[in-house]
């Protein structure tokens, strides 16, 4: 084979929906091309760094891949990618995007095919202030991805934050932040509860009857949570860049072969992986591996029909897109999001600039 | 923060402190009368509230679903306890953390092998959805008001299965000498089975009632077991009693200082800077408070002395 | 019919064995004194009677029945009460809940055990673990007589009494022998008693049947041999 | 007069309205044998368990070897050279009886923080571990693993471990009890020789031993001590007679 | 020689010959995991001394594993960013000095270890568990909400550090550097299992009140050792950040705890190197079994139970008989 894909990501006990997306995104785009010539090793990272890292060596070492792909969480992306693009190979981030590898830690090997992490945060701090909220309390767990989260979104909000609340990651029960919530009076209420925790959340919110409305980043309205919450997440207002009912050929044709495959509706991770195989697969037609600047180049160059429409590199080799708004309906028996209208039109990060790229 | 915030963030507390005690109230039980130390009670949580979820979405009924949480997991509870856990009686409590620990990890693959690794969803039933005002004019969901409920009739329920009954005193007996209890004539098997299956089993129910409410996922269980424990050594080890007071005041501190910490915070430092240390600070507070009682109290503010 | 018979049993703890072939009949209300030195094997034998312990050979009956394998609560169902050696009352209940933990419907209830023993009575909520000594082993005694049991098997019951309250339970002893019938299997070191109350003797000596015969014909020489006296 | 060994002057102690110890005074003096007696639940082993510094006394002072002992705990108590046995067997059971006997003298000796010394290759501590073990006829189970002991050898390890303390004074908490009647005869001339070595506070129901070898007998009751006085007196007390005794007053 | 011996012996030899082997033909991934199984067994021989010997069943050895690895990160983040660490009362400087970093791994754990210690070794049995669980908890807690030290995310040290006379980035030097330690590690706890301190702790295990009798403190005899063992799997978690190069609070959760007490049973518990065996046997089961399944924790599970249930001196156990040498 031409190419050589180390896959690791998260598949087992907690957040292994989000690798399992990702890896069935991947793998769809790949069998759909027929590429043959690309040869992909999956191994599970159990959500721990320690054992990404590991598993990243094995890649490196033993199975000398050219390419890694396939990470969930920021903190585990942190740990493994700055030491395999050191080594020369390609990393293809299908997820996550710390800060630290958009600025100054940014590398000529690393791409990343999804977003900078503050992206939806800012998107969402936009689309406040187009809705007309004057004042937001907002809040987030009290971790690094967390506390970017909150200043994503104090970025581009113009109004008032009426407070900012940390939870405890891991969190599950939040009667307090909700009753701190309706006693704030504020136009809106800004949350970041990744996983469960925003299930969780959202479920209770629903339940206290509070009628401040509610605005978030996609992660927590996506497909692979959307059903856990039912209607208690209806008509909420979240930032994407992606959507299932996203109007370009390539996503109605990517949504349509997915469900065929997998009987169900893919999530933006799904998406996204299948994006970051799509990259590849392009960049594959025009260079071969072994000269790795042309490969680079070539990468560089994103020559693919992203599902989310158009799609470039910044220099930082982070995404230039747009950020939709989207909003929480259900359609034909499943709860899912409709977009709304855009939030930001060719956006890229901030950190690039400290990128010397 | 006013006067009626602080009074609800008071009984958001306690609230929290019976939902910590229904989530751990099995564990107590099985702990409490037979010493075993059950890390798998998470695991049997998720049985419960993955059993709800399902039958509930396949019946929609809640009445249904918490049924079968309850069935499913004393089920589960029973096999765990006729395969396993009943060989490791006699053994020291290395050996049942670590048995108890690999079942962690099968119920768990188990689990997700079964129902996929998505979230699945449960809620709460019409009847007790949305707020009630109390006096004082505090909204307050209905449904926490109704898991108060559950939790001080489990609490009050143990109680008196424990400490009043024969079946009580039969088994506390064998906790503390299985053998001999044997040659009295009680067949302390059976209770023991009885016991778990009834502790699975409320565990299984506080999943699928808590459940509800939060997110029904695997690993789930994993946060309840560490707070439980926490509970169970601030109340005193083998108490009932404790185990609740000890529920109350986690919730209680963990509550308050969640939401005291930051703004204490804010008074002496910039608010952003505050808000994470205060928060921070916060997460660690009922670690503070289980380090001072073990300190003043080894035994747990309600254990009898070793 | 013998009530409990014990043929050529043998036992052994792990790899090191502790019975060699134990033969013992005890017919109804009889009394029964299970003799020998420190360590030649009465306790094994009285736990694999009641089926604590398994036997490796031979076979135990009761009232001809063959209960070889049957576990402890059954057997004690049968109407076997125990007070072991060493007392074992569980440390954390009290004395009260001792006792209930063994009722069984019977002429035994805790009236007529604090009757027996009133300083039980007196230390009734009090938790068996801070109990004296002697308080433990009358609860022990207690609590076997709770079960109302046929057979009453005592191992060292009278060990750390006070000697009035020793002879008192001899005294009741030869009382329950005289009005109930109860049938006794007693391991004790006082000859002198054990010579009031025992109709017969079985001895041991490293795990064997040494001697059986009628309390009466135990006589200076076997006792020197056997029991070192 | 010689000094007393030890000295336990007006102690009392109190479990709620129980008083199990009242206002006790206590000598031990050297070379004698000290036995206390009484009903069950009289208070002796609470006395015991106060002066080895298990329990500590409401009010009193204990005094040992001259010196005010009653804020010191079990372990300063132990060095200082108090030798206990207890009421109910306790061993290390998962050490065989070389073992156990090595550790009494390494806790004698103050050796226990040698993190790197093989303690069991120690030739002069095994042998002294050896005879003391011998001493209570134990030589031949030396490599028994205590938990495989038949209760009355445990209760020679007991002393064996008393001894390996090379103890100023012994409190012994009957040791009798379980031993058998041949057993009981060769523990009554091992006391019997180790008065000398050390003098015993002796608790014991086994009215034969206790007359055979005590040179005092103090008689607890309801925490109080009725009586004191020799074997004669004591055995004469019809009071004693009566709250105790009972027919084995007649013993020997 | 008794059967353990030889096993020891042979695994003493295997550990070191396959990586060289592997030196020699170049399979680097393998020098990659026999390291892993060194430093593996090495914070488990710690456990072992506190889990064995002392009976502690402690289920918060993540604490000190934790906190050797982010004395590592600390240090060397300092070395990289050239910012000191704290100037007073005396300047003290971020290295990248492994000696410097394990002095440092030894004392801050067996610091911790003191401290946990003293509030825990009160207690006993499950509450003993419990408690020490909680308390690795909550280093979790602060290490994941502690901005400045990466937070969640934890920290990245691109550079192994430097060990005077060796070149650490290569593997099979590295590999050679935590063998050695893996065998300090195992003649300290040998020479304390045989040692008057190992009789007295073991027995406190068994029967505190009767060690008091005879003049020894347990307490302090089970802290002693508690230090001892928070010392050396504070001294592995140091090395394992540098094999990673990386720390994060996962080395902190209580999974990590669980995972080093399940090195110890899987290998043997009290067994000299039962800790080796465990490491390496779960080191290969993880490589295996995780590409076989998405499943694969469960059957890790399924042998962790069979092993309690039916092998209960573990592997070690399983070979060299069941019985504990009492020599
Ligand atoms: N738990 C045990 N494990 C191993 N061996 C034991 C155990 N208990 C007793 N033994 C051994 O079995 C033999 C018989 O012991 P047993 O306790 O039956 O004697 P005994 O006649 O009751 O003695 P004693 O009068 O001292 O109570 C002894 O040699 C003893 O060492
Ligand atoms: N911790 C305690 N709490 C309450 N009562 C106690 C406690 N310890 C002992 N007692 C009571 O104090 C009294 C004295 O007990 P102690 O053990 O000293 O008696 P003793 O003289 O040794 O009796 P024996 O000869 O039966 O061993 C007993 O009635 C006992 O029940
Ligand atoms: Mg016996
Ligand atoms: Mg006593």
């Amino acid at each position: 084979s031409d190419l050589k894909v180390g896959f690791l990501s998260t598949l087992s006990g907690g957040g292994a929906g989000l690798g399992v997306d990702i890896r069935d995104g991947f793998l769809l785009a790949l069998g759909e091309a027929g590429a043959d010539d690309v040869e992909v090793v999956v191994e599970d990272t159990q959500r721990k760094p320690e054992v990404a890292v590991q598993v990243a060596d094995e890649f490196i070492q033993r199975e000398e891949v050219d390419v890694l792909t396939g990470i969930v969480f920021s903190n585990i992306a942190l740990a493994v990618v700055p030491s395999a693009v050191n080594q020369g190979k390609f990393y293809i981030s299908p997820n996550a995007g710390p800060s630290q590898l958009a600025g100054r830690g940014c590398h000529e090997n690393y791409f990343n095919v999804a977003w900078q992490n503050d992206a939806m945060h800012e998107a969402a701090g936009a689309h406040a202030n187009d809705a007309g909220y004057e004042s937001a309390f907002i809040m987030a767990p009290n971790y690094p991805a967390g506390q970017d989260g909150l200043t994503g979104f104090k970025r581009f909000y113009e109004g008032e934050v009426v407070s900012e609340v940390y939870t405890r990651l891991g969190q599950t029960d939040y009667a307090a932040e909700i009753a701190q919530i309706r006693a704030s009076d504020a136009d809106v209420a800004y949350f970041f509860l990744p996983g469960g925790m925003g299930i969780s959340f959202l479920k209770q919110y629903a339940d206290a009857g509070v009628d401040i409305p509610l605005i978030g980043p996609g992660f927590s309205f996506d497909q692979t949570i959307l059903p856990a919450v039912g209607d208690a997440a209806a008509g909420v207002r979240n930032t994407s860049e992606w959507s299932p009912d996203l109007d370009t050929a390539a996503n109605a044709a990517f949504v349509e072969s997915f469900r065929a495959a997998y009987d169900r509706t893919p999530s933006m991770y799904a998406a996204q992986g299948y994006d970051a195989a799509q990259l590849l697969l392009s960049a594959m037609e025009t260079a071969d591996v072994s000269d790795a600047d042309a490969f680079r180049e070539a990468l560089r160059a994103a020559e693919f029909e992203s599902v989310r429409g158009a799609f470039r590199f910044a220099a930082n080799q982070h995404p230039i897109q747009d950020i939709y708004v989207r909003e929480v309906v259900e359609r034909d028996g499943v709860w899912t999001n409709v977009v709304v209208g855009p939030s930001l039109q060719d956006h890229s990060d901030v950190y690039g600039a400290d990128c010397d790229l | 923060m006013t006067t009626i915030l602080f009074i609800e963030q008071v009984l958001n507390g306690l609230q929290f402190g019976v939902m910590l005690f229904l989530m751990a109230a099995g564990l107590t039980l099985v702990f409490g009368v037979m010493g075993l130390i059950n890390l798998a009670h998470g695991a049997l949580y998720m049985v419960g509230a993955f059993a709800a979820a399902s039958v509930a979405a396949a019946t929609g009924s809640f009445l249904l679903g918490l049924i079968a949480s309850l069935a499913a997991a004393a089920m589960a509870g029973a096999i765990v306890e006729i395969v396993v856990i009943r060989r490791l009686y006699r053994r020291d409590h290395l050996d049942q953390v670590l048995a108890t620990f690999a079942l962690i990890l099968i119920f768990s693959e188990g689990t997700r092998w079964l129902f996929g690794s998505f979230p699945l969803y449960l809620d709460i039933p019409e009847a007790l959805s949305g707020p009630v005002t109390l006096p004082g004019g505090i909204d307050y969901p209905l449904y926490r008001l109704f898991i108060i409920a559950v939790g001080l009739a489990v609490a009050g329920f143990l109680f008196w299965l424990i400490a009043r009954t024969r079946l009580g005193i039969r088994i506390r007996a064998g906790e503390a000498d299985r053998e001999m209890i044997a040659a009295l004539g009680v067949d302390i098997s059976k209770l023991y089975t009885l016991v778990f299956a009834l502790g699975a089993a409320l565990a299984g129910m506080a999943g699928a009632l808590v459940g509800a409410i939060q997110s029904v996922e695997v690993g789930m269980g994993e946060p309840v077991l560490i707070l439980a424990f926490v509970t169970i050594i601030i109340g005193g080890i083998g108490s009932i009693k404790g185990a609740f007071v000890g529920a109350l005041l986690v919730g209680l501190i963990d509550t308050l200082g969640r939401t005291l910490l930051p703004i204490a915070f804010g008074t002496v430092m910039e608010a952003s800077a505050a808000t994470t240390v205060g928060s921070a600070l916060a997460s660690m507070l009922i670690y503070i408070l289980m380090a001072g009682v073990l300190i003043a109290r080894p035994q747990g503010l309600f254990g009898a002395a070793a | 019919m013998a009530l409990l018979a014990l043929e050529g049993i043998e036992a052994a703890y792990g790899a090191s064995q502790a019975l060699f072939g134990v033969d013992l009949a005890l017919g109804a209300g009889e009394v029964v004194a299970l003799m020998g030195r420190n360590g030649m094997g009465k306790t094994t034998t009285i736990r694999v009677a009641c089926g604590m312990m398994p036997a490796r050979a031979g076979r135990v009956t009761f009232e001809g029945r063959d209960i070889t394998r049957w576990p402890a609560h059954r057997v004690a169902r049968l109407g076997v009460g125990l007070v072991p050696e060493g007392r074992r009352c569980f440390a954390p209940l009290t004395v009260e809940e001792n006792l209930l933990a063994a009722a069984r419907p019977g002429p035994w209830d805790r009236a007529s055990v604090a009757e027996l023993f009133p300083r039980l009575a007196e230390r009734r909520d009090q938790r068996a673990a801070s109990l004296s000594g002697g308080e433990q082993q009358m609860l022990a005694i207690g609590r076997a007589l709770m079960t109302n049991p046929r057979l009453l098997i005592l191992d060292e019951a009278t060990e750390g009494l006070a000697p009035v309250v020793r002879q008192e339970i001899w005294r009741a002893i030869a009382r329950l022998k005289a009005e109930t019938g109860l049938a006794l299997l007693v391991v004790d070191k006082s000859l002198k008693e054990l010579a009031r109350v025992a109709d017969r003797a079985v001895i041991l000596e490293r795990g064997r049947t040494v001697w059986q015969g009628g309390m009466a014909d135990l006589g200076r020489d076997v006792t020197d041999r056997y029991l070192g006296v | 007069m010689t000094e007393p060994v030890l000295e336990i002057r007006k102690l009392s102690k109190s479990f709620g309205a129980l008083r199990a110890s009242r206002d006790i005074n206590l000598t031990l003096l050297p070379g004698e044998i000290h036995a206390l007696i009484g009903p069950n639940g009289a208070g002796k082993s609470t006395l015991i368990k106060q002066i080895a510094g298990n329990m500590a006394p409401d009010a009193g002072e204990i005094r040992f070897l001259g010196r005010d002992v009653t804020a010191l705990d079990t372990v300063g108590r132990a060095r200082m050279g108090l030798g206990r046995s207890f009421q109910i067997s306790s061993v290390i059971a998962e050490f065989t009886v070389l073992q156990n006997v090595v550790l009494a003298l390494q806790g004698a000796r103050g050796t226990s923080y040698h993190l790197f010394r093989a303690v069991l290759k120690d030739r002069e501590m095994t042998a002294t571990a050896r005879a003391a073990a011998g001493r209570v006829g134990l030589d031949d189970r030396l490599a028994v693993r205590a938990q495989d002991l038949s209760h009355g050898e445990r209760r020679k390890l007991e002393i064996a471990m008393a001894l390996a303390l090379a103890p100023r004074a012994f409190l012994l908490d009957e040791p009798m009890a379980g031993m058998g009647a041949e057993g009981a005869a060769e523990m009554t001339r091992l006391l019997d020789r180790l008065r000398h070595e050390a003098p015993i506070l002796l608790v014991e129901h086994d009215m034969d031993a206790v007359f055979s070898l005590a040179d005092r007998i103090s008689v607890l009751d309801y925490g109080e001590i009725i009586a004191s006085g020799t074997v004669e007196e004591i055995r004469a007390d019809p009071v004693v007679r009566r709250a105790y005794l009972g027919d084995d007053a007649e013993a020997i | 020689m008794r059967r353990e011996t030889i096993i020891n012996a042979g695994l003493a030899a295997g550990l070191l010959a396959i990586p060289l082997w592997a030196h020699v033909t170049g399979e680097i991934f393998t020098i990659t995991l026999a390291t892993r199984v060194a430093i593996l067994a090495l914070a488990a021989v710690g456990l072992n001394l506190a889990l064995g010997l002392g009976g502690l069943v402690s289920f918060g050895h993540a604490a000190y594993f934790g906190l050797g690895g982010y004395a590592m990160g600390i240090l060397a983040f300092h070395a990289q960013t050239y910012d000191p660490i704290f100037t007073w009362p005396f300047v003290f400087e971020g290295t990248k000095q492994m000696l410097v970093i394990w002095a440092v791994a030894l004392v801050a754990s067996g610091l911790a270890a003191a401290l946990i210690g003293m509030l825990t070794l009160h207690t006993s049995g499950a509450y003993f568990i419990m408690a020490t669980l909680a308390f690795g908890q909550m280093f979790y807690y602060l290490f994941v909400s502690w901005p400045k030290y990466g937070g969640e995310d934890g920290m990245a040290i691109y550079v192994r550090n430097d060990f005077p006379g060796l070149n650490t980035l290569d593997p099979i030097q590295l590999f050679v550097i935590c063998y050695a330690l893996l065998m300090a590690g195992l003649f300290v706890s040998w020479r304390i299992a045989r040692s008057p301190f190992g009789l007295a702790l073991q027995a406190a295990r068994q029967n505190a009140e009767r060690v008091e009798t005879v003049g020894i403190r347990p307490f302090r005899i089970r802290l002693a050792a508690f230090v001892i063992s928070g010392m050396i799997t504070g001294l592995a978690g140091a090395l394992m950040a540098d094999l990673n190069r990386f720390v994060g609070p996962t080395m902190f959760s209580w999974h990590t705890s669980g995972e080093i007490m399940v090195l110890v049973i899987l290998g043997g518990v009290a067994r000299l190197y039962g800790p080796v065996a465990g490491a390496a046997l779960f080191v290969l089961l993880e490589h295996w079994l995780g590409g076989v399944s998405d499943y694969w924790l469960a059957f890790v599970g399924a042998l962790l139970l069979l092993v309690v249930l039916f092998a209960r001196g573990g592997l070690i156990g399983s070979l060299a008989g069941r019985e504990v040498a009492h020599d």
